[in-house]
């Protein structure tokens, strides 16, 4: 008998159909990957199980856990399963534990309220479970509150939690979409070994494929409430049927054609820069404290050449990123474009920076939702000391449209009328209109779903062949920067560590820290 | 056995308890012949007692007064009241440096005598025939030279009451005191509780937290006191000539017409009626009905619109005439003022209403000047003399009126002083000075039970030495 | 990735969606039907009322409501109804100058130091917000009416001085979070002044925030003026107004109860109005809320 | 932490030190002679002119500010000018009454506030929260002191329950007192526990919304138990902001209420004080006040700190 068994589960919000006929199972022992793209109730899926729905949720069918038909079952029942026979961790490790109480408090809450033991004892067990989750007690002891652990850390201590009870099935729900790629690893390998140690059941979900890819023993692929398709894993992968299926696969490893353009003259020159920031003294007679975001970063960006930037979180490429479009002065260094200073005293150099433009990483974030798409894209005219009016205008602005793939007439809608990636061709028109030489991409696809990323990665390929454009493409997404750059520099804690052709620095990692990059980086299965 | 305390509502608390440096009110309420005593003292009938001076005697020529002091008198702290106190508190009163508000008492004092410890002599100079009713006034009593230090806080003085304990912001306590000269109190412990609000001064007395409040504030409620058996409601009368007063040198009110079209505008009844609920008797001149000697002048400013206007016209003025009217806090003046300002602009003057605390009307309208109409209850006693003083706010400026007025001051003969002031009271009203309103009533609602409480009040006092309860 | 939308979708400005939603919400609708009326009867007043309340009738003083007078009349005579259609005037116009105050010198100020972010002249403006706010409000008011005596203009002052800190307060924070979006972001790249930004994208973005405070201060500025007058400090007689009225009635609560009901309710209903429509309109503009409301 | 702590005290210092200022300027300016007034009508000039001599009314604005402030900073708040007694015997006499009523008002509406706020939420959007919401509505809504009216009418007029108003001095008794404060305590709560019971709904609405509490949740944690034990604490920090708000506003905001219940308050010590300018004490009551308000603010902080590790720690 299967641990968990989902048979025709339908379920509806305010009448809104959110699931239809799913059905899969778990076994203990095993881990079974859910993918799909947003929204497809992946997540809904996960709350079922648990019995935790929005309310106004009608479920119907059968989930069944270890013998109990959860749907209709008593909430004193259901309370008695949860955390004991079935643990859960969540996405988002930063919120999902409670900020003003101590962690070892917050798992031996889990025991506490299932068992009736002393709450010494509990405290003992929460030790155990936090060892088991590589929190050891020298370094973390249970007093420690949530804000005073990174976030890898916070998410072990939520699997710790879940596991404290050694539940016989684990749901994660993308248990590591929120951290950076080396952690990502490492939290992916602990839950891995915690399954093969317990023989617990794991249902794992991600719209990420290479994520579960090499760890599932089985996968089922979801679009719109409904399961598309489910196999044993890696095998599905040679033979998926369904067209989402194969459109997924094929976007998850696309690579954008492009010609590759070695560079001919030096087009941004990036030398020694420095940038610190000063936090707020700690205590009143410590030295104020500085954090170096950027410590003495140069390179050279050829004109027609594609730049890549990666390296984790909080490495400084943002900072790198503000730096070079003018926003933020720095400490020391020099930065030209040109042969022209960025920086024209302490005012930024508006020759300088008409010619940069830049895409942001949230396409949800980065328009002003009062504005009209003709008001969004033409921004950058502020920038010109003679901006085209009237017609002049009207034609630049279909013109940077129908550049991205959009229509005309979209310019006369609100910025919310559009879908992400939608959002995204409109972030690049916006970019082009002024046709600067450079345009800097900050994480501008890491928020797109799969296929929508394939889709813009094809668009820039296309405007850089068009338009002979220069790209600083940053990313910590090292798939994505090796199919669309030339050139990539990977960075670490504000410096430069390793920089080279990409299929150089990919293949033959050179730095230590280049090829832990590169190790933790989810593959997918080659599929012929 | 009959109670023997009682709580005596006021509306206004004291600042301090020396009721010889201060004009309010408030300190007379509680201290005047409870716990200070004078030479003289009022009468519940305006009348003047002897107070501390068993006696007197008056030289033939009026200039010399010689006080036979009452045996026996302790002052509260137990030293022994005797002549010595008496030339203490008269020349502390008419010092340089006094701070005592009606300073003007004492001003034909040129000498205060000790005879023996019995017997006092006060030299004038020049014949005063007030001087009996001056020594009667609350800044007149007499106080102890071993307690003045403390006067403010813990005042000490001769009378049937002690100074026991005070809840500032709330109540003062007085306890009997068993060593009284006197008739000794029927009570033995009166507080005096201060509401300013009159509607928490109503709640106060139908919830019998106080069992009599004097000078109630809210006449609107008296009807419903009067209908319910347990309280008793004491109409009496003040010295107070409530008047709209008129800035006489602010044109265009420099002109009579001007002012008696004023006078004609006001409906008196009306202000009674809506200010007051009834209480008041009119008035047509600055004169208290009570007095003997008063003339009833009201028929010469009739409620007749049509002739305000006629005589608006005659004095050739040009509509609308625009005036600042300011109304100090207590309750006729406010309602009264709002009743007057709509019976004005009926005639086409349009007064601005201010609403002022005392302290400013005293500084702005008093002694500024600054005002065109305003609306006041004259309290003084006997003070229809403010007129001879061309100084005085409301600026009246007449030779006829201060020749009467001087006339008056050096007469004794009883008859011809009548005459004098029937005069008086003629010149003002023809003149139009003010519009006479009517005189304020003293209201008070009492306990049924309660028996002996003032009824009228020609000085500002709740005298508890007669107070007692019928069961 | 969850579903970043949902955290992200600014307050949505199509005028279809905004209206259904508008009558959707049981408090807007409830909120803006008792508002109108009390705007309504200040208006009419101007041109009709009842009775004309500049006329005392002494003699028909304190009469319990009825046909000829649906709510009674005062200690004067006058008609109760008509003095609550002016006194609605004088309730309105004093809050909507004194909230006009707060966002007059408010909002620009918390534009600026939001502009200005950790700078000397952002802590200087919020030190100088606190400070107002650590002055008991009602007895400011209460000083600076006795300074300058009691009347509409400067309970509207009074009450006004203590708005300003609000909105400066409350653009501020606004501000700040929206300094942080990509889009600000984007404005700078396209080389505009912070001015030009707070002006261009800042305010507009904050006007939710400023339009549902600016209801409850309204509110609150009604509730303050109606405490003025009660203690004699707001506008004077003859101009009517609700705290007075009550003031007015007061001792004759006993007697005569219908004076202080009725001016009651009225201020009562108004603030109540004001409250339900802001808290209607925070539920519209608020995704979050209305989100969960769904 | 310290250094915190030490440059919100700067801070402080100054924001007082200006608001002296500002206190002082306003009251100067206020029209009325304090001399003139206890005087009364019959006054002679130089019966005034010697009062005003010693009242030290003839000094400069600047001496008398100085020494005013110089009196503070040593605990000394002036004599008062109408009852000549040290303004901090005064003060004192009227705290006694003013800051029981505030506690008794604050722990009312808490007491009020909580469960009713609780309960909302945790029943959100059904009758019992539609009809909590109603009523902190009206309560929002209702001027305080037209309730005090009505409450006068009702409990002191007709029923005879308590007593209108006045207070009997501690002597008297703390259950004599507590009964005198009753009502106005209640006039005072009735909006400031609608206003806390919203504010803790919609705190406790937004933390439940929070993840960690699906957490607690997936623990297997009952939603009332994740509601006290995960939620509750959380939500307390908005909470506690408005419960400092309110105390201060309840210190000097009584005003009208201690009008209404003619209660020897500070508020009312204020208002009597302006009526008779006598300046030195309003200066001082007001300084007084926004010290008080300071204070509590400072308090507010400190409290969050301890509900809150994150700022144990941090700044
Ligand atoms: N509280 C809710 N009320 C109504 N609809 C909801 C609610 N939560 C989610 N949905 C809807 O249910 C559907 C499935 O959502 P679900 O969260 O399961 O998606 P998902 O596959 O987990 O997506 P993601 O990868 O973004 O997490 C979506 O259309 C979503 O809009
Ligand atoms: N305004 C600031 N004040 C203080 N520290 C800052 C500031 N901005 C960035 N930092 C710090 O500088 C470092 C680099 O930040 P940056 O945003 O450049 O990283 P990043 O590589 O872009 O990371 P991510 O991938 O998360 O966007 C981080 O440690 C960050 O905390
Ligand atoms: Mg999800
Ligand atoms: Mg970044």
């Amino acid at each position: 008998m299967s641990l968990l068994e989902i048979s025709g589960l339908d379920l509806d919000i305010h009448g809104t159909p959110i699931l239809r006929d799913v059905s899969f199972s778990v076994d203990p022992g095993r881990i079974v990957g859910v993918i799909g793209e947003s929204g497809s109730g992946k997540s809904m899926t996960a709350f079922t199980v648990m019995q935790l729905l929005p309310n106004g949720a009608e479920a119907a069918g059968s989930v069944r856990l270890s013998g109990h038909e959860m749907l209709g079952l008593p909430e004193a029942e259901l309370c008695r399963l949860r955390g004991n026979e079935v643990g859960m961790v969540f996405q988002e490790p930063m919120t999902a534990l409670n900020p003003i109480r101590t962690i070892g408090d917050q798992v031996a809450e889990t025991i506490l309220i299932h068992e009736d033991v002393p709450k010494a004892e509990a405290m003992k067990r929460a030790r155990e479970a936090l060892n088991r989750v590589e929190l050891p007690a020298d370094r973390f002891p249970l007093s420690r509150y949530p804000h005073e652990l990174s976030g890898g850390q916070r998410q072990r201590v939520v699997i710790a939690m879940a596991i404290a009870l050694r539940p016989k099935l684990l749901i994660a729900d993308e248990p590591t979409t929120a951290l950076d790629v080396t952690t990502q690893a490492q939290i992916l390998a602990l839950l891995t070994r915690l399954v093969r140690e317990d023989g617990m059941g794991m249902l794992m979900i991600t719209h990420d494929l290479a994520v579960v890819s090499d760890m599932a023993d089985e996968i089922v692929i979801m679009q719109h409430g409904r399961v598309v398709e489910r196999g044993a894993c890696p095998g599905i992968f040679s033979n998926l049927t369904h067209p989402y299926s194969k459109a997924l696969l094929a976007a998850s490893s696309h690579v954008p054609e492009r010609v590759e353009r070695a560079g001919q003259a030096p087009l941004l020159e990036v030398r020694g820069v420095i940038r610190d920031y000063t936090l707020p003294r700690k205590t009143l007679f410590g030295a104020p404290v500085k954090v170096h975001a950027v410590r003495g970063v140069s390179f050279t960006l050829e004109r027609g050449e594609s730049l890549g930037l990666v390296g984790e979180s909080g490495c400084g490429k943002s900072t790198l990123t503000r730096a070079i479009l003018g926003l933020e002065e720095v400490q020391e260094g020099d930065i030209r474009l040109d042969g022209e200073p960025v920086f024209d005293g302490h005012r930024a150099n508006r020759d300088v920076r008409r010619r940069m433009q830049v895409v942001f990483q949230d396409p949800y974030g980065s328009f002003n939702p009062r504005h009209k798409v003709s008001r969004l894209v033409t921004e950058p005219f502020h920038l010109l000391d003679d901006p085209p009016r009237g017609a002049a205008r009207a034609a630049a602005i279909d013109e940077a449209l129908i550049s991205v793939g959009m229509r005309p007439s979209d310019k006369e809608k609100y910025i919310h009328e559009f879908s992400g990636g939608q959002r995204q061709r409109i972030a690049i028109a916006r970019a082009l209109i002024i046709k600067p030489d450079l345009i800097i991409l900050d994480e501008a696809v890491s928020a797109l779903d799969v296929q929508v990323r394939a889709q813009i990665l094809d668009l820039l390929a296309d405007l850089s062949a068009k338009f002979g454009l220069t790209y600083l493409f940053i990313s910590h997404d090292l798939s994505v920067v090796r199919s669309i750059t030339d050139r990539v520099m990977v960075m670490k804690s504000g410096e430069i560590v390793e920089e080279g052709p990409t299929d150089r620095v990919f293949d033959a990692p050179s730095h230590p820290y280049t090829r832990q990059l590169i190790e933790a980086a989810p593959k997918l299965p080659e599929t012929a | 056995a009959p109670r023997t305390d009682l709580t005596m509502g006021q509306q206004l608390e004291p600042p301090h308890l020396d009721p010889t440096s201060a004009a309010a009110g408030a300190i007379d309420a509680v201290t005047y012949a409870n716990i200070f005593e004078g030479l003289t003292r009022f009468a519940s009938d305006g009348s003047i007692i002897p107070g501390l001076a068993e006696s007197w005697e008056i030289s033939d020529d009026g200039l010399e007064y010689t006080f036979k002091l009452a045996e026996g008198v302790k002052f509260h702290d137990g030293t022994d009241f005797d002549a010595e106190d008496v030339k203490f508190s008269l020349d502390r009163a008419r010092a340089e440096d006094s701070a005592n508000a009606q300073k003007g008492l004492f001003e034909g004092i040129t000498e205060v005598t000790v005879v023996d410890p019995q017997t006092v002599k006060v030299t004038l100079a020049a014949p005063n025939g007030s001087f009996l009713f001056n020594m009667a006034w609350g800044d007149a009593v007499i106080v102890a030279p071993e307690s003045i230090e403390t006067i403010k806080t813990n005042p000490v003085g001769t009378g049937a009451f002690r100074f026991e304990n005070w809840v500032q912001g709330d109540s003062i306590t007085l306890v009997k005191n068993p060593e009284y000269w006197g008739e000794p109190a029927k009570l033995e412990k009166v507080t005096f509780k201060f509401i300013s609000d009159p509607t928490a001064a109503f709640a106060a007395v139908m919830a019998e937290d106080v069992q009599a409040f004097g000078a109630f504030p809210a006449p609107e409620n008296l009807p419903q006191f009067d209908a319910d058996p347990r309280f008793k409601v004491l109409v009496g009368s003040t010295e107070g000539e409530t008047i709209l007063a008129i800035n006489n040198k602010l044109p265009p009110f420099d002109n009579v017409k001007v002012r008696e079209a004023i006078a004609h505008a006001v409906n008196r009844q009306e202000v009674i009626d809506g200010a007051q609920f009834g209480y008041g008797t009119p008035i047509g001149t600055h004169f208290a009905p009570h007095h003997p000697d008063y003339v009833d002048l009201t028929g010469m400013s009739d409620h007749d619109p049509e002739k305000a206007k006629a005589l608006l016209e005659e004095a050739g003025v040009s509509l609308p005439i625009q005036v600042k009217m300011t109304l100090p806090p207590p309750s006729y003046a406010r309602r009264g003022g709002e009743i007057i300002a709509a019976a004005l602009r009926e005639i086409g003057i349009e007064p601005q209403i201010e609403n002022v605390e005392w302290a400013q009307w005293l500084e702005t309208t008093f002694r500024g000047k600054d005002f065109g109409l305003t609306i006041i209850s004259h309290t003084e006693p006997m003070d229809i003399g403010i007129y001879a003083n061309p100084d005085y706010y409301f600026q009246y400026d007449s030779a006829e009126f201060q020749g009467v007025m001087d006339q008056l001051n050096l007469e004794t003969d009883e008859a011809k002083r009548s005459e004098l002031l029937k005069q008086a009271q003629e010149i003002i009203a023809q003149d139009y000075v003010n519009a006479y309103l009517f005189q304020l009533p003293l209201l008070t609602v009492a306990n049924a039970k309660i028996e002996g409480l003032w009824e009228n009040a020609p000085t500002q006092a709740a005298d508890m030495t007669g107070v007692y309860w019928t069961e | 990735m969850s579903d970043p939308r949902v955290d992200h979708i600014p307050p949505e400005a199509t005028p279809f969606r905004t209206w259904h939603l508008a009558f959707r919400s049981r408090n807007l609708v409830i909120g803006s039907v008792l508002t109108l009326v009390f705007v309504a009867a200040a208006l009419i007043s101007f041109v009709w009322t009842p009775y004309d309340i500049s006329k005392l009738a002494i003699s028909e003083k304190m009469q319990v409501p009825s046909w000829s007078h649906w709510m009674g009349t005062d200690h004067f005579g006058r008609d109760i109804l008509s003095m609550i259609m002016v006194g609605a005037r004088t309730s309105i116009a004093v809050a909507v100058v004194a909230v006009g105050i707060g966002m007059l010198f408010g909002v620009p100020l918390g534009l600026w130091a939001a502009a200005r972010r950790g700078s000397m002249l952002d802590e200087v403006i919020m030190r100088a917000n606190d400070l107002v706010f650590a002055f008991p409000s009602l007895l400011i008011a209460i000083m600076i009416t006795a300074t300058f005596g009691p009347s509409a203009v400067n309970a509207i002052i009074a009450i006004g001085i203590f708005n300003i800190p609000v909105f400066a307060r409350l653009t501020r924070s606004g501000a700040l979070s929206l300094w942080q979006r990509d889009f600000i972001l984007a404005a700078r790249v396209s080389g505009k002044s912070s001015a030009r930004i707070s002006f261009e994208h800042i305010l507009p973005n904050v006007t939710n925030l400023l339009i549902v405070q600016g209801t409850i201060q309204f509110s609150l500025g009604i509730l303050a003026e109606a405490g003025l007058s009660y203690v004699g400090l707001g506008a004077q007689p003859p101009v009517p107004s609700w705290g007075r009225m009550l003031a007015d009635s007061q001792t004759m609560i006993s007697i005569a109860p219908h004076m202080a009901i009725f001016p009651g309710l009225a201020i009562l209903l108004t603030v109540l109005g004001l409250n339900l429509m802001g808290d209607g309109l925070r539920d519209i503009f608020d995704p979050k809320l209305r989100r969960s409301r769904a | 932490m310290l250094r915190y702590t030490l440059k919100r005290l700067v801070s402080l210092a100054v924001s007082l030190a200006v608001a002296s200022v500002v206190i002082f300027l306003a009251i100067e300016v206020l029209p009325g002679d304090p001399a003139a007034y206890m005087l009364g009508v019959n006054a002679q000039e130089d019966t005034l002119a010697a009062l005003r001599e010693q009242l030290g009314l003839n000094m400069s604005g600047w001496e008398r500010y100085s020494s005013w402030i110089l009196g503070l900073l040593q605990g000394d708040f002036g004599t008062s000018y109408t009852y000549r007694t040290p303004v901090a015997d005064m003060i004192a006499e009227r705290v006694k009454v003013s800051l029981p009523l505030a506690v008794y008002a604050l722990v009312l509406s808490t007491v009020i506030a909580f469960p009713a706020g609780i309960y909302a939420a945790s029943r959100r959007g059904r009758p019992g929260d539609v009809a909590i919401m109603g009523v902190t509505q009206l309560g929002v809504a209702i001027p305080n002191f037209w309730f005090a009216m009505l409450m006068v009418l009702v409990f002191s007029i007709n029923l005879r329950w308590f007593s209108a108003g006045g207070f009997p001095g501690w002597d008297a008794g703390v259950l004599a007192c507590l009964k005198a404060l009753t009502l106005p305590a209640i006039a005072l709560a009735l909006p400031q526990a609608s206003i806390l019971a919203r504010v803790m709904r919609s705190s406790l609405l937004d933390t439940l919304s929070e993840d960690f509490v699906r957490t607690a949740r997936a623990k297997g944690l009952t939603r009332a138990q994740a509601l006290r034990r995960h939620a509750l604490r959380n939500a307390l920090i908005p909470v506690l902001t408005i419960i400092g708000l309110q105390f201060s506003f309840l210190l000097a905001g009584a005003i009208i209420i201690e009008n209404v219940f003619f209660l020897p308050g500070l508020g009312r010590l204020i208002f009597q004080s302006i009526s008779s300018r006598d300046l030195v004490v309003v200066e001082s009551v007001v300084m007084l006040l926004v010290f008080a308000v300071v204070v509590v603010n400072f308090a507010v902080e400190i409290a969050y700190a301890l509900v809150d590790p994150r700022l144990r720690a941090g700044r």
